[in-house]
């Protein structure tokens, strides 16, 4: 029979205020197998615990129930106190009556009833569960980091530096990511190049640091410590070694193209190098654009070459790697201004977004850094900037705030103001958010130094009028309507996830959340994890985020993934799928269902009557299943039970749970 | 009907003699006029004991499981359904297609002694045959020809696969194939409200006696342990009320959905005459309507409805 | 005027939510509704505040204003609110608080046919009977 | 008095299959955030919808539930990548078939519920619970030895 001890806990007042914990405490002494029932103030706490420890020893317990929050907050916990007694740490079973109980049922009559049924249902399940062993598996002690931006260019170097071997992939031909595309950064208006060229050469010399660029993940299979990557390293079609970096292609090449990198504003060629401080400084021949791909024509690039380094046989290289940690850092888009025609985006050339804003006054940037007026390439006088374009909007955009375009717009006026001393800023805002370290200083230096004129309200219309623009606009803290003529208007434009993270997430099996964004393990105390053991985050691709956040997160995610490789094995989850060879037909319905392919065919021999006998039946691969079940439930005969869901315990707590 | 007989001797013969199958399936005449029972020749001189007539309705792939173990090549008859319930077997590995020599036989729709007894016509009859397009009653000493088409089975109404779609050598050319609507029952049953269907199937739960000989004679229900004799875990009570034989039968259904190869056989040997096709057939329909047209039994490499997926699926509630 | 807890959550102001089945809570007052309004010069106060005034339960005071008949119920601020409050149709159960207070319709139906007639666009007599009908 | 007081003595019981990554976490945060539904509802945790086997469901009317929940994450957003997919094709299928057999839909929901989405646990567990309250309590299936 068993010996099953049940421990309530008050947890303060969240559970005991409204469950009456003696009548649960006596129900559950008269439930079949339970010879023990205790409670404490705080089960979590030292003194509960060691009550848990002490009284498994004096009962002779072979079987725990904690009543207490949700298994998803303390099992870990309650296990690791059940194994320092001596017991088997899956013979511990969680009743949660705080989350599903007490603070979600007012009336104490029926939250006690349901407490008690809850205990009933964990003690059922724990009868009939058994003791299970984690075993290890080896962990590879490379890291892979998905995004070269400045999140995944920190979480390299910080890899690195401990001396693990670092894959940093990049989808675009130069590592850098949105960062190297800004002019200066707030709130100390350093030079973004400055600050962020070096680390970029760090990440190119660094000996325990590959670089992938102009590569996409093609595929992820495997676990925590063991995930197996398929890399697409595209053709380049220049060789790496020989090229000098000297230019003379891309000065000759006759076809143009909208330059990505510069936000279509100029244009670039089909032999190409994104930007100057582009790391490799090697080009690359975009093959749509190309005449020699597109039309068998021209080569001119080919015949000009000094190292004779353009290769047009080259092709795309699939390279399969082993990794022990993932850390994603795929960076973001910006909101499609489509929905948004009332700022007249797209039907004037003098109305930009912000990134358009930053290309203009930078030194590489279409106009070598002399902020002109697209239009007419003049220097504007009148400059209109708008807030929340896309954000905060519940009906087209995206209702959140996207946390960083307060700061960059006062640096924008600012900027302004430094190039054209006799310009004029006005800045439309619903509320200026400047919550950071020497933010509120900088954004009141725009309005008291540099004389930006901030008017608050949403610009209702902008459209073209001679060659300037008209601003309709209103000012609700004097509620008069604003009428402005203006030579530029800047948006600030919403901060989206990347339009393919959806797929990104299913392929790595990562969470995302309605709007895309990576979905953190926990919002407050695991906000680098993901809920995939081994998978990281760093970035904006999990929300929008400045630079100083976005480093200091990529640190975090490194330094997880660092512990993590710091292990020689890891204990698996013994929570896994278990064939009972004599119920298994071997009709194998249960391998197309598994999404790990954790099962295989297993020819198996045996005696039946003297005669010698093979047959077929499946086989789990304990390091590749995760636990979810899905074979037991194709299973016909029930050979396929999911350890610690098995149908055993199931059944028993579908029973116990009718009572 | 003579001509085949003489073929499925002659192959049965000819196999034995050369030594190509060590066994072979087919059928033997019993004392009376409808008992044509499942044989196993294994000397080339039996052969002349096998028959065909209008009642070799059973479906000989089943009884590969035990003797494939013993034999090493084993040469049977199937019909349309039978070789439907042969690829079922096969999709579920249960049979070693090299180890199996198959005659297929077209057919063109088998008698039913019930509806025979309640025309009346069995009193002293010797035998029945097909002749030309009429069924031949023969007697002590005289004879009547009636026309097949009120005699068939219900599930032969309905066949969609009377050439088998599985064999190694065909003993005759093809026959017509105008399977009736097979939906029409369910279709009807789908039209009563939530209750009255409720008290229909109560009735027809409530008479089983859980002799699971429709587990016994169905090919997609191969399992070498079936889950209502396990014991522990105690999925079904032994106990015979209805809570229980719904769960059998709902279950049950639910093991061949997708996989139902809608052969007929259960609801044919069910003693209480449970209409059991019905159930199998409206998971067919709906899982046809749901998720794509699936012919169980017809390639068994497609993967059936219930273990694939695609991510566009549609759903039968809201999904909100 | 002061604002007072018996002011904001007045019974007016429950009336005109329950007519108008908006939420005026939701308005974070962005102002883009005034902004975009192509009447808002002729209004004493502008959409945004008719909203303000709303939430603080002020209703007298936008019950007097002439904004609540200016508006042409074009729907171009309700088209624009990033926070999907409709104020058209609050402004419409703000005039009908008043119509069915007062006068009740000032337009009659059977009037129609002769102003059709005299070349009065359909989209004008529509918005008629959204402004001047109870 | 409305339709849901007058139906008031009848204490509905309802089952619900939360899968541990989605709806579990749902349910843990409708708790969190104090949110109250009726307490008829007693949840048993899976590791994944696709764990929940037709076999739980019958056995849970079996023993007396008036309705059963099965709760998952939204299509791709599965943990397991695909485990939800063959919980929609299994649970369609037995929704239309229970119903063919004589079991109201009304008793046998299927809902995608997101770790975010604690208000959504809620408001369904008391949609469900009203539902079955003016349902009334079920005799099907039910194993009255």
């Amino acid at each position: 029979m068993r010996r099953i001890g049940v421990f309530v806990c008050w947890c303060g007042t969240n559970i005991g205020a409204t469950v009456d914990l003696e009548t649960v405490m006596e129900k559950a002494r008269q439930m079949p197998g339970v010879v023990f029932a205790g409670d404490n103030k705080y089960m979590c706490s030292e003194i509960g615990q060691t009550l848990i420890r002490d009284t498994i020893v004096q009962e002779r317990l072979d079987r725990v129930v904690v009543a207490s929050c949700s298994p998803r907050m303390h099992e870990l916990t309650f296990r690791k106190t059940a194994a320092a007694a001596g017991l088997n740490p899956y013979l511990v079973e969680i009743a949660n009556i705080r989350e599903h109980c007490s603070w979600v049922h007012k009336d104490k009559a029926e939250a006690t009833q349901k407490a008690i049924s809850l205990v009933r249902t964990a003690v059922a399940k724990a009868a009939r569960n058994k003791p299970l062993q984690a075993d290890q598996f080896a962990v590879t002690h490379r890291a892979l980091v998905i995004g070269a931006g400045i999140a995944g260019i920190q979480a390299a170097l910080d890899i690195g530096e401990t001396g693990f071997e670092v894959d940093l992939v990049e989808r675009t031909p130069s590592i850098g990511g949105r960062m190297a595309q800004l002019d200066k950064t707030f709130p100390t208006l350093d030079c973004s190049a400055c600050i962020l060229t070096p680390k970029m050469v760090d990440v190119a010399v660094h000996p325990k640091i590959n670089l992938y660029t102009y590569s996409e993940i093609e595929a992820v299979e495997g676990y925590v410590g063991n995930f197996e990557v398929t890399l697409r390293q595209k053709a380049r079609s220049i060789d790496k070694e020989k090229c000098t970096g000297c230019g003379i292609c891309y000065e000759k090449c006759p076809s143009k193209v909208d330059g990505e990198f510069e936000e279509g504003m100029s244009k670039r060629k089909a032999i190409y190098v994104p930007f100057p401080q582009a790391v490799p400084n090697v080009p690359v021949i975009d093959r749509e654009n190309c005449r020699w791909f597109t039309k068998e024509k021209c080569g001119v690039c080919k015949k000009v070459c000094p190292a004779d380094a353009v290769d047009f046989e080259q092709s795309d290289q699939l390279i399969k790697q082993k990794y022990g940690a993932i850390v994603v850092a795929t960076g973001f888009d910006l909101v499609d201004l489509d929905e948004f025609g009332e700022f007249g985006y797209g039907k004037h050339p003098d109305i930009i977004t912000s990134m358009e804003f930053e290309r203009l006054v930078n030194a590489s940037g279409p106009t070598g850094g002399k902020l002109l007026r697209p239009s007419n390439q003049e220097p504007p006088r009148n400059v209109v900037f708008i807030h929340c374009v896309g954000s905060r909007d519940k009906s087209r955009g995206k209702p959140y705030c996207s946390k960083i375009c307060c700061m960059y717009t006062a640096k924008h006026a600012i900027l302004l103001k430094e190039k054209y001393p006799k310009s004029q800023a006005y800045v439309f805002y619903i509320d200026v958010r400047t919550a950071g370290k020497e933010f509120e200083e900088f954004h009141r230096r725009a309005v008291e130094e540099y004389g930006a004129a901030y008017l608050r309200g949403i610009v209702g219309k902008v459209f073209p009028s001679g060659d300037k623009l008209l601003v309709n606009g209103v000012d609700t803290l004097s509620n008069q309507t604003v009428e402005l003529e203006a030579d530029l208007v800047v948006l600030a434009t919403a901060i989206t996830p990347r339009r393919d993270a959806a797929a990104l997430g299913r392929m790595l099996g990562i969470g995302t959340d309605g709007h895309n964004y990576f979905v953190e393990a926990h919002p407050k105390l695991r906000p680098v994890e993901s809920h995939t053991a081994g998978i990281f985050l760093a970035g904006t691709c999990q929300g929008p985020r400045d630079i100083p956040e976005t480093v200091a997160q990529a640190g975090g995610a490194a330094a997880k993934a660092i512990a993590l490789l710091s292990k020689e094995t890891l204990l698996s989850d013994p929570c896994v799928s278990n064939v009972n060879e004599s119920l298994c037909t071997g009709c194998l319905a249960c391998l197309p269902v598994c999404p790990y392919k954790a099962i295989s065919e297993k020819t198996i021999t045996e005696k039946v009557h003297g005669q010698e006998r093979r047959r077929l039946v499946a086989e789990i691969n304990n390091a590749l299943c995760q636990g979810c079940g899905a074979c037991s439930t194709a299973c016909r005969p029930g050979a396929m039970n999911l350890l610690g869901f098995t149908n055993e315990q199931l059944l028993a707590e579908v029973d116990a749970i009718c009572l | 009907m003579k001509a085949m007989l003489q073929k499925i001797r002659k192959e049965a013969a000819s196999v034995l003699a050369s030594g190509e199958a060590d066994l072979v399936l087919g059928w033997g005449k019993g004392p009376l006029w409808w008992q044509s029972y499942p044989a196993f020749i294994e000397e080339e001189k039996e052969t002349g004991s096998l028959t065909w007539d209008p009642f070799c309705v059973p479906n000989l792939s089943k009884y590969l499981l035990e003797e494939l173990w013993v034999k090493q090549k084993v040469a049977l008859f199937l019909k349309g359904c039978d070789a439907l319930g042969f690829n079922q077997l096969l999709q579920d590995k249960r049979v070693d297609r090299e180890k199996v020599l198959i005659f297929g036989i077209p057919c063109s729709g088998l008698i039913d002694p019930q509806k025979v007894e309640r025309a009346g016509l069995h009193q002293g009859l010797h035998s029945v045959e097909h002749q030309g397009g009429e069924l031949v009653f023969s007697y002590k000493d005289d004879q009547k020809k009636e026309d097949p088409s009120s005699f068939y089975y219900d599930k032969c109404l309905t066949c969609r696969h009377p050439n088998p779609v599985v064999f190694d050598m065909m003993l005759g050319d093809a026959v017509a194939v105008n399977p009736q609507e097979r939906f029409a029952a369910v279709g009807e049953l789908e039209k009563q409200d939530v209750s009255e269907r409720y008290r229909y199937w109560e009735r027809q739960f409530s008479r089983c006696i859980r002799c699971f000989a429709c587990r016994n004679v169905c090919p997609a229900c191969s399992c070498r342990e079936c889950i209502f004799d396990l014991t522990d875990p105690r999925w079904l009570g032994k106990a015979n009320v209805l809570s229980e034989n719904q769960f059998y039968h709902i279950t049950r259904a639910f093991h061949m959905a997708g996989r139902c190869v809608d052969c007929g056989e259960c609801a044919r040997v069910c003693p209480v005459d449970i209409p059991l096709t019905s159930l199998n057939r409206k998971l067919i329909k709906d899982l046809n309507e749901l998720y794509g047209e699936y012919d169980a039994g017809v390639e068994p490499e497609k993967e059936p409805p219930l273990i694939t997926f695609n991510p566009g699926d549609p759903a039968a509630f809201l999904e909100s | 005027m002061k604002i007072t807890t018996a002011q904001l959550n007045g019974e007016l102001k429950a009336e005109i939510a329950q007519i108008s089945g908006e939420h005026v809570a939701d308005c974070y007052q962005c102002g883009k509704c005034s902004a975009a309004c192509p009447v808002n010069e002729y209004m004493d106060i502008l959409p945004h505040q008719v909203l303000r005034l709303l939430q603080l339960g002020m209703t007298e005071k936008v019950l007097e204003s002439k904004t609540i008949w200016v508006c042409a119920a074009c729907f171009t601020c309700a088209g624009r609110c990033p926070r999907d409050v409709d104020l058209a149709v609050v402004m419409e159960a703000l005039r009908a608080v008043l119509l069915r207070k007062r006068e009740g319709s000032r337009l009659k139906g059977e009037e129609m046919p002769a102003l059709l007639r005299k070349g009065m666009p359909e989209q004008g007599i529509v918005s008629g009977f959204r402004k001047y009908t109870k | 008095m409305s339709v849901v007081e007058e139906h008031h003595l009848f204490e509905p019981m309802i089952v619900a299959f939360c899968c541990n990554w989605c709806s579990y976490a749902g349910a843990d945060l409708a708790g969190t955030g104090r949110m109250s539904y009726p307490a008829n509802v007693r949840i048993v945790r899976v590791p994944c919808s696709s764990r929940v086997s037709p076999n739980f469901i019958l056995r849970a009317f079996q023993r007396g539930a008036d309705a059963v929940v099965v709760a998952g994450c939204h299509p791709g957003d599965c943990h397991y990548v695909s485990g939800n997919y063959h919980a929609r094709r299994r649970f369609s299928a037995l929704r239309r078939f229970l119903e063919f057999v004589g079991i109201e839909t009304e008793r046998f929901e299927i809902h995608w519920i997101s770790a975010s989405e604690g208000n959504k646990f809620a408001a369904i567990m008391k949609d469900v619970t009203d539902k079955i309250r003016v349902l009334g309590p079920n005799r099907k299936l039910r194993d009255v030895r």
